[in-house]
């Protein structure tokens, strides 16, 4: 009882924090049909400038770190990141009006990471003062790129499975793939188109732009001066538009099954348990902070939302981008943000922070 | 004045590049779009508030060919490569054109 | 190829959602729009520099329809509701276009 | 003559003050036809900072204040927004070449505020270490949204009525009434669609967003570290952008009658009087500081220029967008701002600041 | 419904301000454009990103006229001033309008 | 031996500073094939930002400076500009495949000043601890736009004389001028209408009216508080995008001349000893500082890139933008970056800085 009544203060304390106070904000304006928009442009500027931070920040620290003490962290990262693919891919796909391409691209997305939930994760760990590793940035791309690599595969030989069992039962019939073209041509190439798009993609880039400089480069004094001092307000601002953007997405919703309200719902608490418990593996392995264990729970409990969505559009273009994107902005996002202060309470108590 | 034909398609922005490249290989000698916003049957789309992944942004592409049936061939070769997995509309028009060497390859 | 009947409005931007309800109410299946800026009877008016409030930006907004009765009773609806009190042109022009059904409500 | 000189000699100086210097640039600039643009988004983002600015400010003053120290200057600020609305229709509407309509409409944005106005207000305090109440944003939407809803009920009536009478004289008839539909479905409901347009714009919900996170939740550290450090900043750019656009839209008035002219340049003087009278009443009351008495007189000097030109083409679709913006955004917010140092001046000599 | 004639300008964003005075000149009473990114013989040019100068950013251009004598010397008189030294297309449409005092002198 | 050495050790530690490494990555992001994009908007706030800086600090520093160091440098900055232009038409001129009108075009180009580059010298001095006169920023326009003028001037003109000879040739040709119209009304009017539109256009009219605030305003608080401290910051994301432009415009050069290739990448170093040899003139006649030399040579081994391109558009209608802003933003704008520390070495060694 104590523990839940601990919990539950904790929560509401949190709520007025203004990471989720924002959130919460921009969800009552879209609500109240308020017409305030924060414009495109601006959006993709705080997000770059975010991702920036977080990637300059992790290489500045990465110069620092031991080999051992980064690889653990990051295979786990990697292997999160594949164990909620094939989770979500198998529980997805059994529910009803649910296509195994749209549980794919779902649990793709869910797997892959989003840098605005980690960012307000690290915000809330800067608020209370809980000390993380500074290479954590760092982890996102493993954990990320190997659920999306990892889905995008299965989809498609899948997908190839089922077109070649029709055309042997159907002679005549021609197995034509749309769009990118040469997904047959061998699972190796398949592979390394995927990884070559995802390096490619917006977010990534950005992320791995600012790992390089951190790491190579002596960006410490712009970094302070700069992008760790506006990280804060810009994290506020992305609160409100991701608020907003939730709620207008969940519209979509209403178009599809609902077992994607479901999922929406319940795959970022699940995942973030999944996270935690890889944390506390490291934390036994490598003396892993608190802080990172929860930080790595808020990576696997976020579900990406820049970079992941065209990337899905583009490599698996039969799947309803209504309902993953809208599962995933609408309901995974919003969900995976208010259930920070979860991780952070349970790590508190089972391993101190 | 000398005839030829537009072709019109409205699409997924993220299609973009795939689309253009069909026109070029059709034979057209150039093509020019606009971002846009709309609703069909796969519901709104906005130019203006793509959502945060730009997935939901419309592209309008248009391309003058002088000969129709080129025109038909692009038409129904971004039709059938595209809009059974992409939302988008295509259509042609009759226009005349003033330097008819600028739209022969 | 089909015959079909294109309309183009040129209007207000801030009048942009009544009037793509009544070129729904009118039975289009869709519409497509584009930021726009431009010159008439009631001076310039601009997609980039609207002035700090948007009041004097433009929309363009196109809506394909198979029957043409159809096209000039949405047309003129448009025009009676809003044309005496914003500025604003409208007009149809002939199309044709490949998947008939798309277009039928 | 000792205090006309003491006012010249405190507006010369003014003039020097960075937010009035960077309103001249931009007029003087646009003037020599330069092609400097700040483009749209960030004028954009620009006013929602210091929209959220303003109203996070208050909201966290609104906290510890006691209600009758809030109530006295709200209600004044209302009143104020409902005089100026009914003293400016009938002057505007007795000149010539002004429609009843026309003269509603521009009435109606004079009564508004301008967040860019006052937030220039704010910042001349600060610059002269003037003290003010924190909650005065608060008073913001309290004058705007009634000013607006009066404009518009005022005008919407004697548009009916008018309809009314020419549908009794001309048998045959129809009123029709354009865009929004239904005006003429009973006042109450006529109210309420405005007012319900009114909180959904983007200028008054982004305010009252700030104003409930900084009553309800802790944003007290993001607002100082953010909001409130690149708030003299964006402002002196905003007024760049305020002056370059006043110049660009005084040519829309060469195409309306004369009597705006004269409007645009003499409403802001006396409706900040009657702002000024209002607070120095309020200050009688309940003790409301100098700087806040300054800040009723800004607020009543100026013209919306954001949320209500749309809100007024909506609903006033038969006035002439060209005569209120041009009136407002062209003169009406130039004369505000440099008026000012007037209200400061003014302040000082009868109360002391 | 009137018969008239659509013009479209498809040029460099640079010479805007040139060519609707042109279109002005030439007896039209207003013209819309609209942002444009494309390719032509003069390679891709971008709406989006026109690179850090703007001046390989595209601009279309429409104007409506009555007369098409009219239409096609507008397009003329563009065609000889601008497309020489700048990159661009023109080409006229039929179109039919709703309310013809729109469009007259 | 000794001083090679020198030279590259301090060269390779300069690629670890930020704004180096900036430029670099976004030269590697977009060879990579990174979608990742600064939205248009925010780099025009951007510029326009350092550009009010570059102003702003200049104007302050102006009203205390004397008349005699003010104009000593400003006129060897002009003589500088028109230096570049006539010495690079010549050299341009007579390489194969590269017309007259492409010539100057090009030249002037490079003989105006890129604020961005410029931007990077003073940040890069700042990191030194190198002082250098407040006032540089106000040499900018006087090498800019006399470059711009002479390059306009003598291109025109070299087109009359051709086409006056064709016309004497060939009875019954027409000279006909596209665009600006009336070039042939007098050279007089011709300067003035360059002039006109160069000081019209964003770049000059921000950093003038930058300017003008600050010799005429009091904006040091706002300087200090805003457009100083943001200017680090902002500088490494312009980097960042000049580096992906720089690579992205490198293509436009396989279509023209490779006479082009080698003046991008030769003119920015020749140009920038020039102008390191008439700053020593200036450091001899007035003290000019070591920092200020510095300075002359990077803006003259820049080369405008914002607004130089639509003026000389707009001008020079027969010249290929593909050959001037290819080469110009593809090469001359790096090189002139990348070789900022040769001047910073070259100083200490010459006169200490
Ligand atoms: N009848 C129509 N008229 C004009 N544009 C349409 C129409 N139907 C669809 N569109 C456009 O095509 C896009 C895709 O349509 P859909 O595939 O039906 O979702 C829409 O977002 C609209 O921009
Ligand atoms: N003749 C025309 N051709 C093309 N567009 C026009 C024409 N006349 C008006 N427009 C467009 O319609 C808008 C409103 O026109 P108006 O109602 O005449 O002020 C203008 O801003 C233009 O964008
Ligand atoms: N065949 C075409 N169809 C449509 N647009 C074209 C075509 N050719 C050129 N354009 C447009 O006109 C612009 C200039 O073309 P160009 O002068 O050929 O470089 C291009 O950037 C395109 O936007
Ligand atoms: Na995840
Ligand atoms: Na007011
Ligand atoms: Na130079």
């Amino acid at each position: 009882m104590d523990m839940i009544a601990d919990i539950l203060t904790g929560f509401v304390a949190q709520m007025q924090k203004p990471t989720l106070a924002f959130l919460i904000g921009g969800m009552v304006l879209a609500a109240c049909g308020s017409k305030l928009e924060i414009p495109e442009p601006v959006y993709k500027f705080i997000v770059f400038l975010l991702l920036m931070k977080v990637g300059l920040g992790a290489g500045i620290s990465v110069r620092e770190a031991n080999l051992f003490e980064l690889a653990v962290p990051a295979v786990a990262a990697a292997m999160v990141g594949i164990a909620i693919v094939l989770f979500g891919g198998q529980t997805l796909a059994r529910l009803r009006g649910v296509t195994q391409m749209d549980a794919m691209a779902t649990a793709g997305l869910f797997g892959a990471v989003s840098a605005s939930t980690l960012a307000a994760g690290m915000a809330m760990l800067d608020e209370e003062g809980i000390a993380y590793e500074g290479f954590i940035g760092a982890l996102y791309p493993f954990m990320d790129i190997a659920a999306l690599v990892t889905a995008i595969v299965l989809a498609r030989l899948s997908a190839e499975r089922k077109a070649a069992a029709q055309i042997s039962t159907q002679p005549g019939g021609a197995a034509v793939l749309a769009g990118g073209g040469g997904h047959g041509a061998g699972n190796a190439q398949m592979v390394r188109g995927i990884l070559v798009d995802t390096f490619r993609s917006a977010a990534i880039s950005a992320l791995l732009l600012g790992l390089a400089l951190g790491i190579l480069a002596r960006p410490d004094s712009v970094y302070e001066s700069f992008y760790d001092i506006l990280f804060r307000g810009l994290l506020s601002i992305l609160m409100l538009i991701m608020g907003m953007e939730a709620w207008s997405r969940l519209s979509e919703l209403r178009r599809v099954a609902h077992a994607y309200v479901a999922y929406g719902l319940l795959a970022p608490l699940v995942h973030g348990a999944l996270g935690f418990a890889a944390g506390l593996l490291v934390h036994q392995m490598t003396g892993f902070s608190g802080g990172g264990v929860v930080l790595l729970a808020v990576m696997a409990a976020s579900s990406s939302d820049i970079s992941g969505p065209p990337t899905l559009r583009g490599a698996l273009p039969e799947a309803n981008p209504s309902a993953y994107v809208g599962t995933s902005t609408g309901l995974g996002t919003p969900v995976a943000i208010l259930s920070i202060p979860l991780w952070i309470v349970l790590a508190d108590m089972l391993i101190g922070v | 004045m000398y005839q030829a034909t537009k072709i019109v398609i409205i699409t997924e922005r993220t299609v973009l590049d795939g689309v253009t490249r069909l026109i070029e290989q059709g034979g057209a000698t150039g093509y020019t779009h606009v971002e846009a916003g709309g609703k069909g049957s796969r519901g709104i789309r906005s130019a203006n508030r793509p959502g945060l992944s730009g997935v939901m942004a419309n592209v309008k592409i248009e391309a003058i060919v002088r000969d129709k049936a080129k025109a038909e061939a692009i038409i129904t070769a971004v039709s059938e490569t595209y809009f059974r997995n992409y939302s988008g509309i295509a259509y042609v028009e009759p226009v005349e054109i003033l330097r008819p060497h600028k739209f022969d390859v």
